[in-house]
């Protein structure tokens, strides 16, 4: 009775949600008179089609992931980093820094500093609003916002500065970019036709590594208590301050490794637009999965299903770019408010119990 | 002389459309809600302020009423986006960081595709000119700083007092603060809490709404859809900067604003350092005069980003 | 397995992969307009399909869909876009990609477009450098990179080349498409005395409303684009180059034809009508004269000789 | 929502059932007041008591049953309609706005000094002053709320409610923050309101109960267990009737010890958030196998006290001797790993983390220590083998150690607490307010525990504000006012008389 009715609750819930969803981007798409149904198909279906595009959405998985890993990490102890995208540009800059100077050494050598040299950038542009937060009581919505912006110049200004690609100089218009980086920093393609990469693993790495931080160490213990409950921290005699730069310093690691592997994976040279907005969608990809590896890595990849199958409509539907940003963007709202909904006992127990009434009553009679 | 003369003159009119933004968001915030999607709302704004002038005839000069028209259509759409919102957030209970990139998301998309549909590239409106006051604009220093500016500018000026005047010295204010603060004691008294955020949200949309419009409308005068450029993120942050009071916001939004046109100014006069680290300078000057303004953060709303509910009470 | 030689003779299909839109009324929107101006020139022999807004993740899989949709030229407009344009010219040998804006000699699938802007930049210098009256001159740059920088740097030489002593305020906004920051720098340069602006990139746009809003002042703009000639502000553009991209994909296809599907560089100068250069007709009295004189002499050097001015010679910090 | 002004002659409940996802709050509850009348409503916690009162006040619907006001069938959507038909509630937790002055929290329900464009804060003004002297209420207006004492804050709730023009006024464990001073000026208080109202009274401490009120009401799970009249009923009976079995508070009978001095506090000065110094050259020492009561009004340096000892708050002067060692201004872990065991006031932000299950929430100051923890790896067998010890151990009633705390009664957390303080082995134990808002069960069984620690040696500093459990559990009694000692008293000359008056502030050479 009760389990039958839990199935039919949340299933009318879902397919509500999905109709409300459903509707209000087609309300959009027919105001610009575009084919609704052969839009909804190609977000839908085609980015599952084929190995190439499976791949496409991949290689976007794995930033998101190893993003995610990090701002849940940040989150879980009490501090909500948004600055991922100038931590990320921090990486990229960093890893593609320590690819230029060494372009001699061994692969063996070169690929594992050159991602440490990214993690290294990125904590470093982290660390920034922990202390801030942690001493000064600058909010981190704050520095993380304006870092940001900094990053971004400061990303500009290394690309057409001291990393520019010479044959940019010589034979080109000096369009910021550095020169195409040693093979010795390149992460293999897995599976041929694609531009599936190696960084897969290292994105499956981290997540085992931040759940067994977060819930099998002692430091993640405290890392967790003085986000959930920073007077019982304090009580408890944590070091909330402590934490927090070390959340920032991690987050901003993981955000900076993830530009390394963009570049060592994907772009193999630093190019403007790498970060591309990795940055929030790995919040929503974090609040996705719950704040949890086991729930970000699904999440991630279904994030990387709604770009892709969302980016094709343009080429497919005929639909203008923006509108993979309306479909985003309604789906997300749908999604965490259909989420909380499902997860309120309170008026799950207030319709079964009209259910049962009504049901009761249909006996009767 | 002539040069602060000019970065002031240049500094007022560049910070309205984040003073209008995050005094909105001020209130979002006030009553307990975060809201993230700023930008889209004032990407929404912005389009719709020059869809009407610009539908009304197609660049060329229409009167003023068009122009009035374009930002209450704004401000009408940006409240109905904060009720949105507020449906996902206060009546969902959805959490709110992630919902108000939702939004953004759906709002600068929804500008920009409409924006493809019904007018096409990049197009420029006749907008609303500036409107010097006859007497006190002649003043020097004083005139064109404060006197020779968009009737928005004024409007905007005369917007911070009434925001605290609202919000510290009206019935509606104290509701504001007491949802935003302990839901738990505003409901117990009767207030009905969530109706209470879904008008701030209102009050905030409209206000972001008017700030995208007094972008395409009185600044630039012409749309694209980049034409917030992380103006509404800005926005937020300021929020921070000003712990929730309109004249601290006012002060970080002039702050940034005067360092914006500083920056270009020293720029143009020759610089023998990378332009890039010029640009930088409003943004990290903000952190910096935040990181040294020690503050007691208890004013603030004890009660943000918590949905409320009489029965939960977790 | 798509292929370019199939295409000779038969339909092409072109595929533009672009970072900003087709409507931005600048560096993109140029080269749109070149294809679409090629489909007529040459009827019945381009299919053509475009993606908007591409980061360089997202150009890949566009460039993978398009390769499996068989399209036989796959353009990469900008420079960003070249380390994909390579790789994916060595994944698919079959496939003709394109990219610009470079002078490298790519592989023999791959051509390559280099519009030499300076001497669009060159010419509007003369215009703004002469008709200044404040002898001061405002460039509104978005980033110094990539085209921009050549138009940039172009119109420094030609302002000095006949006004050594104008002053030249160069600003950056630090970003290609924020144009309402483009208008703050316009503002910011008129209010310090320019009176005489240019901009690069889309963003321009914002700077020349700034100056289209000084309506009855006697400040003007010159333009990288001549569509800035044709809109509402344009009454205070003196004058406009574009880049004629038309010409360069004619002359793909006919390559194509002729079974050349790459290894070489296209330029765009005058000389080889890769730009074109228009006065404003309805500002007749503001060129007239010596300005419009000085300009045609220098437009007779282009078109004799290309690739004459050395723009990367230029030092903004020295200005 | 003008109030009517007429009195409320009579007020029924009938068959009111409320549930909770997986709890039945209340069932079947009938019950009425009449004119004048104080009905006094106990039960133990969880019993169904603040519910029934939330339900009479608008805030949660009734799944069944109606309200019935002079006899005519209401229906309240929200405190709002509540308040108009002349209900009024002081809360269980204080419902004030901590950032706002008393002025505007009280603004905030008085409708009457609200139009449109203004807050006409000098008619809330002169309303207060009205009332303050009608009732003999002192309130400061223009406080900050968060700048005053708990007693003060109840104060306030008090003026509130009756501004906003209650006439029939329900007090949900009103006294269980006040000192006996202030619990008695209240019944004085109450008795004499019952001339112009009704009142419901939800109390744990059954002494008040049979002072005060005419009826008395017994919840137990939800139901009405008991219904009559206070006069013929002892407080025992009450108290077996609640709990369905004897209750006997333990004493502290031992011959007091001669340990060694464990915790030595000399001149301590400490601030108070609110900047001025809440301790102010306090001198006060506790041996080894000693329990010392520390009487006072809260408000007069008890927290500061308490989060000095601990390293939570910083030391203006003075010094903290633990065990010889002066520990003052030392980090919070130091303290800790000195051996001190601290029981916070806030047992829900403080005392726990309230999103972690228990288990978690028993290595809280644990984490890294050796038993739960090698090399930084936490030990998931040895945590939950602690927890289900501990569980059984202080019989925390919850489905499992993964519960989340926050979820638990008022009580179990607190259980909870004592678990974790207790089992940590500490050489000392400082206790703020145990038995707060707990019920009789609860309290007897913390005081138990506290006093088997006692003999085992272990020196107690015990902070509370009600007599009794000081009387029955101290060895020596210390009176704090403004910040210092004002007198110490041995547990066989003490009396609640004697502490009452060193409690006002007035020393003993003075008294008498
Ligand atoms: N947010 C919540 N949602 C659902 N159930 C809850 C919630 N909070 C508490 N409970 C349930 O309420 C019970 C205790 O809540 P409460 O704070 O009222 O304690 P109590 O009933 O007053 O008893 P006491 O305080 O003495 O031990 C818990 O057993 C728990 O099951
Ligand atoms: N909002 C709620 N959600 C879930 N359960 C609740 C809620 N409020 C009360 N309960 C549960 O209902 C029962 C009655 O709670 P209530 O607070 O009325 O008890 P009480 O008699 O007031 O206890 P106390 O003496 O501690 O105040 C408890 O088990 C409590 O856990
Ligand atoms: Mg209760
Ligand atoms: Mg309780």
């Amino acid at each position: 009775m009760t389990k039958q009715f839990k199935i039919l609750y949340r299933t009318v819930l879902i397919l509500l949600a999905v109709a409300a969803a459903m509707l209000a981007g087609a309300l959009i798409l027919w105001t610009i008179g575009a084919d609704v149904t052969k839009t909804y198909s190609v977000i839908i279906f085609e980015p599952l089609k084929n190995k190439i595009q499976i791949g496409e959405v991949i290689i976007r998985a794995i930033p998101l992931t190893v993003i995610a890993l990090g701002i849940s990490v940040a989150y879980r102890s009490g501090i909500i980093n948004i600055g991922a995208e100038g931590q990320m540009a921090m990486g990229i800059i960093a890893a593609t820094a320590v690819a230029l100077a060494f372009p001699g050494l061994p692969k063996a050598v070169l690929l594992p500093l050159a991602l440490t040299a990214g993690a290294i950038g990125g904590a470093a542009w982290g660390f920034i609003p922990g202390l801030l937060k942690a001493k000064l009581h600058v909010s981190e919505l704050l520095s993380t916002v304006m870092l940001n912006y900094i990053a971004a110049q400061f990303y500009t200004f290394c690309l057409r500065g001291p990393m520019l690609d010479p044959a940019e100089i010589t034979m080109g218009s000096g369009t910021p970019q550095s020169m195409r980086l040693t093979k010795a920093i390149w992460l293999d393609r897995l599976v041929p036709g694609t531009r599936i990469h190696t960084g897969v693993y290292i994105a499956l790495f981290l997540a085992f590594t931040v759940w067994l931080l977060l819930w099998r160490t002692s430091w993640g213990y405290r890392m967790r208590a003085a986000g959930a409950g920073e007077r019982a921290a304090r009580y408890g005699g944590i070091g909330v301050a402590g934490c927090l730069v070390a959340a920032m310093v991690i987050s901003g690691a993981f955000a900076g490794l993830a530009g390394a592997v963009e570049v060592a994976g994907v772009h193999r040279r630093a190019i403007e637009g790498i970060t591309g907005g990795y940055g929030f969608s790995g919040i929503v990809v974090a609040l996705f999965g719950g704040l949890h590896p086991a729930g970000i890595i699904p999440a991630s990849f279904f994030f990387g299903l709604l770009i892709v199958g969302a980016d094709m409509t343009q080429r497919m539907a005929g639909v203008p770019a923006n509108m993979v940003l309306v479909l985003q963007g309604i789906i997300i709202l749908v999604i965490v408010a259909t989420r909380m909904v499902l997860a309120n006992p309170y008026l799950e127990d207030r319709v079964r119990r009209r259910y049962c009434r009504l049901t009761d009553r249909g006996r009767e009679e | 002389m002539d040069f602060t003369v000019n970065i002031l003159a240049l500094g007022i009119p560049f910070s309205v459309a984040l003073l209008l933004a995050s005094l909105g968001e001020m209130f979002n915030q006030r009553a307990g809600v975060f809201n993230l999607g700023c930008e889209g709302i004032m990407a929404m704004g912005a389009f719709l302020g020059m869809l009407v002038p610009y539908g009304a005839g197609h660049g060329a000069p229409v009167p003023g009423t068009f122009n009035v028209l374009g930002l209450l259509l704004a401000m009408a759409v940006g409240a109905l986006l904060g009720l949105l919102f507020g449906l996902a957030v206060v009546t969902f209970r959805a959490p709110q960081g992630i919902a108000g990139i939702g939004l953004q998301m759906f709002g600068v998309g929804t500008a920009g595709t409409l924006f493809r549909h019904f007018v096409g590239g990049t197009q420029s409106v006749p907008g609303i000119d500036r409107l010097p006051i006859p007497v006190l604009s002649d003043i020097p220093f004083i005139g064109p700083v404060l006197f020779s500016h968009n009737p928005l500018v004024y409007l905007t000026f005369l917007l911070v007092p009434a925001a605290w005047y609202i919000l510290f010295r009206t019935p509606w204010g104290l509701r504001v603060r007491a949802s935003g603060a302990n839901p738990r004691a505003a409901d117990s008294v009767g207030i009905r809490v969530n109706l209470v955020r879904f008008q701030a949200l209102a009050v905030g949309g409209a206000l972001a709404g008017l700030a995208g419009a007094y972008l395409s409308l009185c600044q630039v005068k012409m749309f694209s859809d980049e034409i917030i450029a992380g103006r509404g993120f800005i926005a937020v942050a300021l929020v921070y900067f000003g712990h929730w009071r309109p004249l601290k916001i006012t002060g970080g939004a002039l702050l940034f604003s005067f360092a914006q046109a500083l920056q270009l100014a020293i720029q143009g006069q020759g610089i023998d350092f990378p332009y890039e680290f010029a640009v930088m300078l409003p943004y990290a000057l903000v952190i910096v005069v935040l990181a040294f303004s020690r503050e007691s953060l208890l004013l603030g709303p004890t009660a943000l980003g918590k949905p409320f509910n009489r029965e939960m009470r977790t | 397995r798509p292929n370019a030689a199939e295409a000779a003779g038969g339909a092409v299909k072109i595929a533009l992969i672009i970072e900003s839109t087709v409507d931005d009324k600048g560096w993109c929107q140029a080269m749109h307009d070149g294809i679409l101006q090629a489909q007529k020139e040459l009827p019945g022999r381009i299919e053509y399909s475009y993606s908007e807004k591409m980061k360089p993740v997202d150009a890949g899989s566009a460039v993978l869909q398009y390769v499996s949709q068989g399209y036989h030229i796959i353009i990469g407009h900008g420079a960003q876009y070249k380390n994909l344009m390579l790789e994916m010219a060595e994944e698919y040998p079959d496939v003709t990609f394109a990219f610009g804006t470079s002078a490298e000699i790519g592989p023999e699938n791959v051509f390559t477009y280099m519009p030499q802007s300076e001497e669009t930049g060159y010419l509007s210098g003369l215009i703004a450098g002469m008709t200044t009256k404040k002898n001061t001159v405002g460039l509104v740059g978005p980033v110094d990179g990539g085209d921009a920088a050549r138009y940039n740097r172009g119109f420094v030489l030609g302002v000095q080349a006949v006004n050594p002593k104008a002053k030249i305020m160069v600003a950056h906004t630090g970003s290609f498409a924020d144009f309402v920051k483009a208008g703050e720098v316009a503002e910011t340069q008129i209010k310090a005395g320019a009176d005489v602006l240019t901009g690069s990139s889309q963003q321009a746009l914002g700077a020349l409303r700034a100056v289209a809003d000084h309506r009855d002042a006697p400040i003007w703009w010159v333009g990288q684009d001549i569509a800035q000639i044709r809109i509402t502000e344009g009454y205070k553009c003196i004058a406009a180059s574009s880049y004629n991209y038309g010409a360069v994909i004619v002359s793909l296809v006919a390559k194509l034809d002729a079974g050349v599907r790459g290894g070489e560089c296209i330029p765009l100068n005058f000389s080889n009508g890769g730009f074109v250069f228009a006065f404003n007709e309805t500002l007749k009295n503001m060129y007239t004269g010596a300005v419009e004189q000085k300009v045609n002499e220098t437009l007779e050097k282009f078109l004799a000789t290309p690739d004459t001015l050395d723009w990367s010679a230029v030092d903004y910090s020295k200005l | 929502m003008e109030p009517n002004t007429g009195k409320i002659t009579s007020l029924r409940v009938e068959h009111i059932t409320k549930r909770f996802p997986g709890v039945l709050a209340c069932s079947d509850i009938s019950l009425s007041v009449g004119e004048g009348e104080v009905l006094a409503l106990v039960g133990e916690n969880g019993a169904g008591k603040t519910t029934l009162m939330n339900i009479l006040m608008g805030l949660y619907r009734p799944d069944e049953g109606r309200i019935l006001i002079n006899g005519e069938e209401t229906v309240f959507r929200s405190p709002g309609d509540a308040f108009a038909a002349g209900l009024g509630m002081v809360h269980q937790q204080y419902m004030l706005v901590a950032n706002m002055t008393v002025l505007e929290n009280i603004a905030l329900g008085y409708t009457r000094a609200w139009s449109p464009l203004a807050l006409d804060l000098d008619m809330v003004r002169a309303r207060i002053d009205e009332i303050s002297r009608k009732y003999g209420l002192a309130v400061d207006p223009d406080a900050y709320v968060w700048q005053l004492s708990v007693g003060e804050q109840q104060r306030v709730e008090l003026v509130k409610t009756l501004c906003l023009g209650a006439r029939f006024l329900i007090l949900d464990e009103p006294t269980s923050a006040l000192t006996p001073q202030e619990t008695d000026e209240l019944i004085l208080l109450l008795r004499k309101m019952t001339r112009e109202l009704s009142i419901i009274f939800i109390s744990h401490k059954l002494q008040e109960v049979k002072n005060l009120s005419d009826k008395v009401v017994i919840l137990r799970r939800g139901e009405v267990v008991f219904e009559g009249s206070t006069a013929d009923h002892s407080s025992d009976d009450i108290a077996a009737l609640m709990t369905g079995r004897e209750i006997h508070l333990p004493r502290n009978e031992a011959p007091e010890c001669e340990g060694k001095p464990a915790l030595d506090i000399r001149g301590l000065k400490v601030r108070s958030d609110r900047g001025f110094l809440a301790v102010d050259g306090l001198d006060l020492s506790v041996c080894a196998g000693e329990i010392v009561g520390l009487a006072g009004v809260s408000g007069n340096g008890q927290r500061e006290l308490a989060e000095a000892i601990n390293g939570l708050r910083e030391v203006e002067e003075g010094e903290i001797l633990f065990f010889g060692r002066n520990i003052a201004d030392h980090s919070p872990r130091d303290v800790i790993d000195a051996g001190m065991g601290y029981i916070p006031e806030e047992r829900n932000t403080e005392g726990i983390v309230p999103s972690f299950s228990m288990k978690e929430n028993f290595i809280l100051k644990d984490a890294g220590s050796p038993r739960f923890s090698a090399r930084s790896f936490l030990k998931l067998e040895e945590i939950d083998r602690n927890a289900d010890r501990l569980r059984t151990e202080f019989d925390i009633r919850s489905p499992d150690t993964d519960a989340a705390a926050g979820s638990l009664s008022g009580g179990n957390i607190q259980k909870v607490i004592l678990a974790r303080e207790i089992s940590r082995m500490p050489r000392f134990l400082v206790a703020v307010y145990p038995t707060r808002g707990l019920d009789m069960g609860a309290a007897e069984f913390i005081h138990r525990r506290l006093l088997e620690k006692r003999m085992e040696g272990i020196g107690i500093l015990l902070i509370s504000e009600e007599l009794e459990e000081i009387l029955d559990l101290s060895d020596r009694i210390a009176v704090i006012f403004k910040g210092r000692i004002i007198g110490t008293l041995d547990r066989r000359t003490a009396d609640s008389r004697k502490i009452g008056i060193l409690m006002a502030g007035v020393r003993n050479d003075e008294a008498v």
